[in-house]
This record gives C-alpha cells, structure tokens and sequence, in this order.
C-alpha cells in the first residue's frame, strides 16, 4: 500500500485540519471531534433547521465537503469506513440547532444507524427535536424487512442537496423529514469497481479482480456486488446500469435527475464517457432528464469505479437541485 | 455464579489485550465479508478502555462495565461500539443495586445488543456467541469448547444484519467478525472463572 | 488496461459531448470541433477580452471545467495527451472575440506552443488581435535559452483563475498579458507520483515503480522525475516539495498562495493531509498564506499522485483567486 | 534529380502505410522518452492524407504536399503535427512555380520544421534525420545507410527540445519518435526512387 498519509491512526484529524485549514471561510471544526460546522457569516444570523449529516471517512468529499450555504449545516467524520460516535454527532448537533430542530441523514448502515440514535437520544435528552431520515438508495441490494435493507451511497449527496436548499429556504422540521423520505423513495443507484478500495489499515485492496473483470453492484465500503464480468464497452455499462435502475420505476414519464459518481480512482474523462452514453440512452427511451452531474462526489477512498444515480424527480426536486450553493465540493 | 470486581477488572483487562493482539485477524475476518476495520476499530475501544482505567480506577462493579462502555461508545464507532457499548451499559445498569449471577449478567448484556441492533439469533452477528454462552452459563456448561461452537456455527449462517447481509448467500462461509471478537470476551472470561 | 470507454480514437469526443450535455446551461460545443465556449446569458452581452486555453486531453477537469463567468471565455481540448490542432483553436478564438482581443493561455510544451502560435497567425489574419502567455510553473525541470524550459502543469489552473477574473473586470489585452506573465513568474510547481498514467492507447503505464517508490519530478504526461525513492510520511513529502520550492523564492515576506493539486487517482483524503502537513510547515516558517485550495484540478489520467503549487502573490492575485466564478469545476 | 507528381504521390502513400504499420513502434519510443502518442498522433495522420488523396486526387505537386500538409496540421495535433505540417506546407509553396532538386526540396522542408520548432540539429529530434538526408541528397549519397545512422544518431543524443527534453541525460540510450518517423519517410522515398 502506497498512500501519502502520516499515522494510520491520525488520518482522519488530519484531513479534517487539512480540509478546514484550506477552507477556514466556509467551515471550522468542532473542538475536540472530526465534525465541521458552517462558519460564514449568513449562518451565524440564520434561523432554520439544522441539517446534520457523517459516517465513515474515506467518501471524500461527502460529507464535510457539502457543508455551507444551501447544504448541510454541519458533517460528523469517523474513522475510515466506520461511524462516528454518538458524542461527537451530539457535539454537531448542539452547534447548529437554532430552537428549529435538527434534521439527521443518515445512510443505511447498523454502524451509522446505531450511533446516530444514541446521538438523538442525548440531544433529545436536551429538548432539541429531532427527526432522522436513512438514505438507502443502493438498489444491488435486496430489500426485506429482516434484514439490514439497502446501502446508502451516492444518491445521499442528493439528499443533502434537496433537503439543505429547503432547510435554508425556511421548511420545517417535519416537512424536512417528509420531503427527504419522499427524495430517497425516489432515488435508485447502483455502482460497478474496477479495482477495489484499499482501507488504510488493511493495507491491500478489500477484494481483487482480474485484469479484464469488474464487478457489479458493488457498495461504497469494498462490500462485494452481484456479478463478476468481464468489462463491457461504456455504452454497454451504461445499458446494463439503466436497465436495472429503470426496473424499479414502473412510470418513466415526468422529470428524472442523474448523477453520475466516480468512486475516487476513476478519471473525470472515463465519467463524461459514461455520463455521455448514459444520456444518450435516455434519450432514445425519451426519458425527460431535468437534471445532471458528474464527478467524485461520494467516493470510497482510491476505489475505480463508478455508480449512477437516478432520481425521478418533480419540480421541487429540481429546483433545489439547481440552486447554486457555497460549499466546498457540491 | 458471581464474578466480583477484581476478576471481572482482570476480565476486561484480558479481553482488551486480545483485541490488541489480535487486531489484524479481526480485521481480516471483517475484509472478507464486512469493511476490514473491525480490528482496528476494537482495538481503539481497547486503548480507550485502558486509558480510562489508568485515569481513574473504577471503585465498584457498575463503574468498571460503566467505563467499560463508555470507552466503547466513544471511541469505536461502526456498528461494534454502540453494541458493546449498549451491552456493557446496560450491564453496568444492572449491577449498580446488587451484582449478577453471571448468567443473567450476559443475558442482560445480550439483550442490550439485540435492542440496539433490532436483532437476534441467527443473523451471523456477535448475538450468535452472546446467547450460548449466556445459555451455558445458566446450564453450568460454560466451557472452551461452547465458545468455539458458538463462533464456529456463524460460519455456515447467511448473515440478515451488519454489513455482512450485502452478500446474502455469498457470505456462507467465513467467521463473523463481531462473533470472533465477543469469543475473546469469553474467552477471557473463562480463563478469569476458570473452565 | 481497464478503462470504461468506448473506442479508444472516440474518447475525446465522447468526453466533450458528455461534459457539454451534463452543462448546458454553462457551455456549448463548436461545432466540428472538441472546444467548448461559454454558453450563459451573461456571456452573450458581455464585452471583454476574450480567454482562451487548451491542450492535450487528460487533465479534466483542466480546461474545460474552467470555461465560464469569470475564468476561461472557450477551451479547446485536444487528444489524450496531445495538443489540439490550429484549425479547432482558430475556431475558438473566433467564437469568442468580441473586439477586445483574445488572450491565448498556452502550456509550454513544444506542440501546445507550435499549435497555438499557427492558430494566432491564422486569427491575426482575420485582424483579430491576439496576444500569448505561455505557463511553465514546473520547477522539477531545469530552463535555459537552448531547451524547452520548464513545462505548464497545476499552476495553470491558478494562472486560468487570475486572468479570467481581470479579463471580467474589464482589462485590456495587453494589461491582461502582463499581469498573466507576472502571474507566471512567481508560480512554482512539483509533482510527485505514486503509480503512473495510463494512455488509453498505450494501454500500460507510462512507468513502472516498485511498490513502496515513488518518483519526485513528474510532469502531467508521465514525463520522468528527477528522483526514484522510497515513499515517506505525508510530512517529509511535503517538506520536500516545500524545500524546493522555497528555493525558488528569494523573498519570502509577503502573501503566498497555494494549491495542492490531486493527480486523478489519488483520494482527497490524501490530498487534505498534505495540505494539512504543507500549511503546518509553512506556518512554522512564518510565510503568510492568503489563498489555498485543494483538489483534482490539472489531473493526468488515473495517475496516483499530487503537486504542489505556491505561488508569490499580492492583493490583487490574492482579489482574483477568491472571487466567486460559475464555472464546472473551480 | 528531382521527384515528380507519380512518384512523389507513391512515396507519401508509402510513408502514410509505414507510420500505420509502425504505429506500436512509434507510440512505444514516445512512452521511453515522451508521452507515448507519436504513433497514434502519426496514424491519425495518415489515415487524415489518405482521405484527402481519396476525396481529391492531388493535380500537382503543389496540391500533393499541401494536402499532406492539410492533413498532419488538422489531424495530428501535439508537436508533430505542425512539424510535419509546416515542413510539407513550405515544400508546397516552394514547389508552386517549378519542381525543385530533391535536396533542395528536403533541405526548403528541414528549415520549415526549424523555423516553426525553433531548433536546430543535435537535439534529439526528427531534424537529426531530415539534415543529413538533405546533405546526402547534396552530395548523391543517399541510402539506407545513411537514413539509419541519422536515425541511431539521436540515440546517444541529450534531447534539448520536445518532451525527452525534461529527462536531461536521462535521455540518452533511446531513439528519438519523430526521428523514427522521419526515417520512415525517407525510407518510403528511398523505395520510390531506388536506393
Ligand atoms: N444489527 C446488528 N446486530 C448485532 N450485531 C451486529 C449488527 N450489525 C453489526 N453487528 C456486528 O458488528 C460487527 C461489525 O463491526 P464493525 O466492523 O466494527 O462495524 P462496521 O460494520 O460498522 O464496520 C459484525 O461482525 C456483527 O457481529
Ligand atoms: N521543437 C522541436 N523541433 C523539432 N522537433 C521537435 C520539436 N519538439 C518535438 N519535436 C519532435 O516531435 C516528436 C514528438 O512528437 P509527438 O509525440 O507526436 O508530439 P508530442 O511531443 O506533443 O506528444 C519528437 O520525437 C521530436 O522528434
Ligand atoms: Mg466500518
Ligand atoms: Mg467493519
Ligand atoms: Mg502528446
Ligand atoms: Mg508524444
């Protein structure tokens, strides 16, 4: 393993420094966690709901990086792969609760799932309302009501899109948690590795593939996806991702929204590329896309690979979308 | 049964110096059907555990598994640290009056892992080992060879909780982490009583 | 090679049509040609000198990414790693003249030089003024009147930010080519790697290093370094590259600006703890930064690696860099 | 001597098949000691001419090297395209009013890649081939052997201009690409004209 790192132990307080030494404009850091919170001045006068999302470390930039004006209010950052702990989260949500409440997203693993309800145990111990909501828009996984359910991965960067630009135009708690439960009904993804993710202190990659193969399905933490091909050409990629997706949206009429995420190893070139047959296939189903974006945005660590996000979406959703915001990576 | 607080100090003291030891065998076992840090993230509880012991050396039953707990919950993360830390809570909740026959003391710890992670027997978790033993500590028949059955019998489960359920049938086959590392609980917990 | 592409001669075609599909509302393409030009409202009515840059493809988000409301007013882009042809620059040029001039951003390679020069002479011809700034901010290699110089890497993007801010604010050509040429001369760039690119239609990487070397010195199209050695901590890295670097800079009071700049397959991780170890050192030498960034700005494929880039800056640098622009990828 | 229309036309349909065939060899001298594109750069080339003969059979020398020209300009790109271009867009105007000496007319093409290339001979580039070829053309002694030791010339040569020149002595031990592609048009013309 080759990585520019110092300690194994210290990567994830260095980054944070490094993130909010390059960006003291946008965001601080908590004193004494990982978590960063907004820190422009529109903020400090502001009156809304606190939106306040984290996990794992190695998704770079989710979360921090949408952290700012029109996003998240504040980000809580584990260690690599792994929840932050309750504490921390309650640091991050006593920071931005202005007496509107606090919105929780939180992407669909045990970890983040446990931690981020002993958090809203404690802040609830304190009065502040809280609502959670649980991104679970991995679609390679089966879905049952015994089991852990589905992944949260790229699409929660939509999810802090849509819910942030509502909170800061004034929603309410309730209508918050409603509006991101009805975006994350919406939103399917499924990804593909090319190479799998090395976690630091591993030390070699989380799982290996031929030169010639990539894997279906696979999550944002090296979990193991459903198939094992040989590589297609992108259009063909493309093809066999949209298939899947469309099958769970039985109307395709109206407006959808794709995102198309590079894993963290994977060039912006190749994502244009798919990005380019993605929207040309689309097209020829006349499928009405109001909304798209390509790039790293929820990544897992040097993983290459890639996932498509489609949300089918409405004019609300689209708008908030679209809305400029000032954050670090949106 | 009882354990009382020097033998349940030095329980807790095996059990953290095997999760440091044993730090890239659980990670290991958590690369092949999980995220690969389950060693490294028991292995931060365990320092924390140490650390807040040489701070302050708890005086009574409920504020060892106490500090015990709250080391796990701040600074494991994941899904192992709210389930230790939910299960030591709770044990060190019970405790607090009068202390537990050791049967009903992992039951209570077990249930406290079954509350927090919505599960139970039978989903290739940690839960697969707690329950045996708790059983066979309320039988009298708490021994190496319990532990190892318990572990051993996660390997043929399909997990339905943790990150291990992504693989569905794929994950046949291979130990689950958190099992393996509440086997070093007991494992600890053995040599302490006795087997 | 594992790529998702499609034909390996379709790539930047491909690459382009996704880019401008997935941003309309900031770029078109010109037709018959892989250069994009500004495609916003503001952009139709607007008078100023007009910017222009290009080069070899494999560097996104560099220059597209960049073509927008207060940096670059077109970019052509070139196959992988080769410079665009004049008949395509010339094109450009001509879209965006608006009778102020165009101010041609070149990196100095011999082909993006010869390109560009024969694209000025073919606009010049139509009485189309045009002046040249060529970056060369790589120090790893040595300058002297006989040879090539020094090439343009990651300090282009900051170059792209300055000039396109003055050039909305109304400067002239040829105000615009001095303060880019004083721009240039206090910019300074190293780049290490950890594993080299992959030409698409080369189809192995340019070189190979052992797996615990990395190369101190590499350009943006695997050029050679100037050392081979093992890998360090983030800190000696960074350190390193600083040594350097400050050798360059004679005077060291006043403000600096810096940018460390992701090779394309390096996680922002990594990216954020060199940040965080450059910053620490420079504080501990008492050098006064005004200006950071962090990012995958001038990329070189899926090349494991990064540079740093400071710059010797003043206020009205510092003015140009922070300012707000609506661009894909600043 | 000079070369007319026919021939001239048989010597670049020549070069235009090599660089095709050669493209691997090219691309792999470019990734030793640039950035691994001259194949592909020369082959888009190529294909570029031979649609431009198709489209329009070339009238005249004149018509003949400036389509060459045309085409390595638009379709080549990177260093070698305005090389190329600039060297066969010269030999084009200089051949308008009257055909010239074949060493004249290399010579008129080697100044035009100075010029635009702001180099000289001794810089480890394809000017390293075009030279000598001219001065053999001067003196008759052109030959396979003359076309191979330019060409090996540039092997012991520190490269001052291109890309091979950031290598510095590192540099040294390989051919240069456009050398290499050089030799190919001069070995296509040595076929045309007989050696
Ligand atoms: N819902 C759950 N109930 C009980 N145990 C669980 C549950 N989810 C996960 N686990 C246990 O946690 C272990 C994984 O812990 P760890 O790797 O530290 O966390 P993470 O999965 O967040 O990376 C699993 O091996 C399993 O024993
Ligand atoms: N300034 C120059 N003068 C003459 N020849 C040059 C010059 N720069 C580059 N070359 C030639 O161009 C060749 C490289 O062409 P190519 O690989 O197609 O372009 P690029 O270097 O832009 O990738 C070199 O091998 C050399 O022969
Ligand atoms: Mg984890
Ligand atoms: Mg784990
Ligand atoms: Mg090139
Ligand atoms: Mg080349």
């Amino acid at each position: 393993m080759k990585k520019i790192i110092n300690n194994v132990e210290d990567i994830v307080p260095e980054m944070i420094s490094g993130l909010v030494k390059t960006n003291s404009d946008l965001v601080r850091q908590i004193e004494g966690t990982t978590a960063v919170v907004r820190n422009d001045e529109k903020f400090k006068n502001n009156q809304q709901v606190g939106v306040v999302s984290g996990g794992g470390s190695g998704h770079e930039p989710l979360h921090a990086g949408y952290v700012g004006d029109g996003m998240l209010s504040a980000a809580v950052a584990g260690e690599v792969f792994t929840s932050p702990t309750p504490d921390q989260i309650y640091e991050a949500i006593k920071a931005v609760d202005q007496g509107q409440g606090v919105l929780l997203i939180v992407k669909n693993y045990s970890g983040d799932v446990m931690n981020f309800d002993m958090a809203k145990e404690m802040a609830e111990a304190d009065d502040i309302k809280i609502k959670t909501i649980v991104v679970d828009d991995d679609i390679s996984v089966k879905n049952s009501e015994f089991t852990q359910g589905k992944r949260g991965v790229a699409g929660t960067a939509l999810v802090e899109k849509i819910v942030g630009g509502a909170a800061r135009s004034g929603m309410s708690l309730d209508d918050l948690a409603k509006l991101g439960q009805s975006v994350i009904d919406n939103t399917k993804t499924i990804g593909i590795a090319l190479h799998a993710a090395t976690v630091p202190a591993v030390g070699h990659p989380g799982f290996e593939l031929e030169k010639d193969q990539i894997e279906y399905g696979i999550g944002i933490h090296n979990e193991r996806g459903y198939a094992v091909e040989k590589i297609q050409p992108s259009k063909k990629l493309a093809h066999e991702l949209i298939e899947k997706i469309l099958e769970e949206f039985k109307d395709q009429t109206g407006q959808f929204a794709i995102l198309v995420n590079g894993m963290g190893g994977t060039p912006l070139m190749e994502q244009y590329i798919f990005a380019n047959d993605v929207l040309k296939e689309l097209d020829d189903k006349k499928i009405d896309v109001e909304f798209s974006k390509v790039g790293n945005l929820v990544t897992s660590l040097d993983m290459q690979g890639l996932s498509l996000t489609i949300m089918k979406a409405n004019d609300e959703f689209i708008k908030y979308l679209k809305e400029p915001v000032t954050t670090i990576a949106w | 049964m009882k354990i009382e607080l020097a033998d349940a100090k030095k329980w807790i003291e095996s059990f953290v110096k095997k999760l440091e030891d044993e730090k890239s065998t659980l990670n290991e076992l958590d690369t092949a059907i999980g995220d690969g840090d389950h060693g490294t993230n028991m292995d931060r509880g365990a320092k924390a555990v140490t650390d807040s012991f040489d701070k302050k050396e708890p005086g009574n039953l409920a504020d060892l598994y106490k500090a015990t707990a709250f080391a796990m919950i701040q600074k494991v993360g994941g899904a192992s640290g709210p389930l230790y830390g939910t299960a030591f809570l709770d044990m060190s909740k019970a405790v607090k009056e009068d202390n537990l026959e050791l049967a009903d003391l992992i039951q209570t710890g077990t249930d406290g892992i079954k509350r927090r992670g919505e599960s139970d027997t039978g989903m290739k978790t940690m839960i697969d080992v707690w329950q045996p033993i708790s059983e066979a500590l309320k039988n009298d028949k708490f021994n190496q060879q319990v532990i190892d059955d318990a572990l051993n019998s996660t390997k043929d489960m399909v997990a339905t909780k943790g990150r291990a359920s992504y693989l569905e049938e794929k994950s046949k086959g291979h130990l689950d982490p958190g099992a393996q590392s509440s086997a070093y609980l007991f494992e600890s917990l053995l040599e302490v009583i006795g087997g």
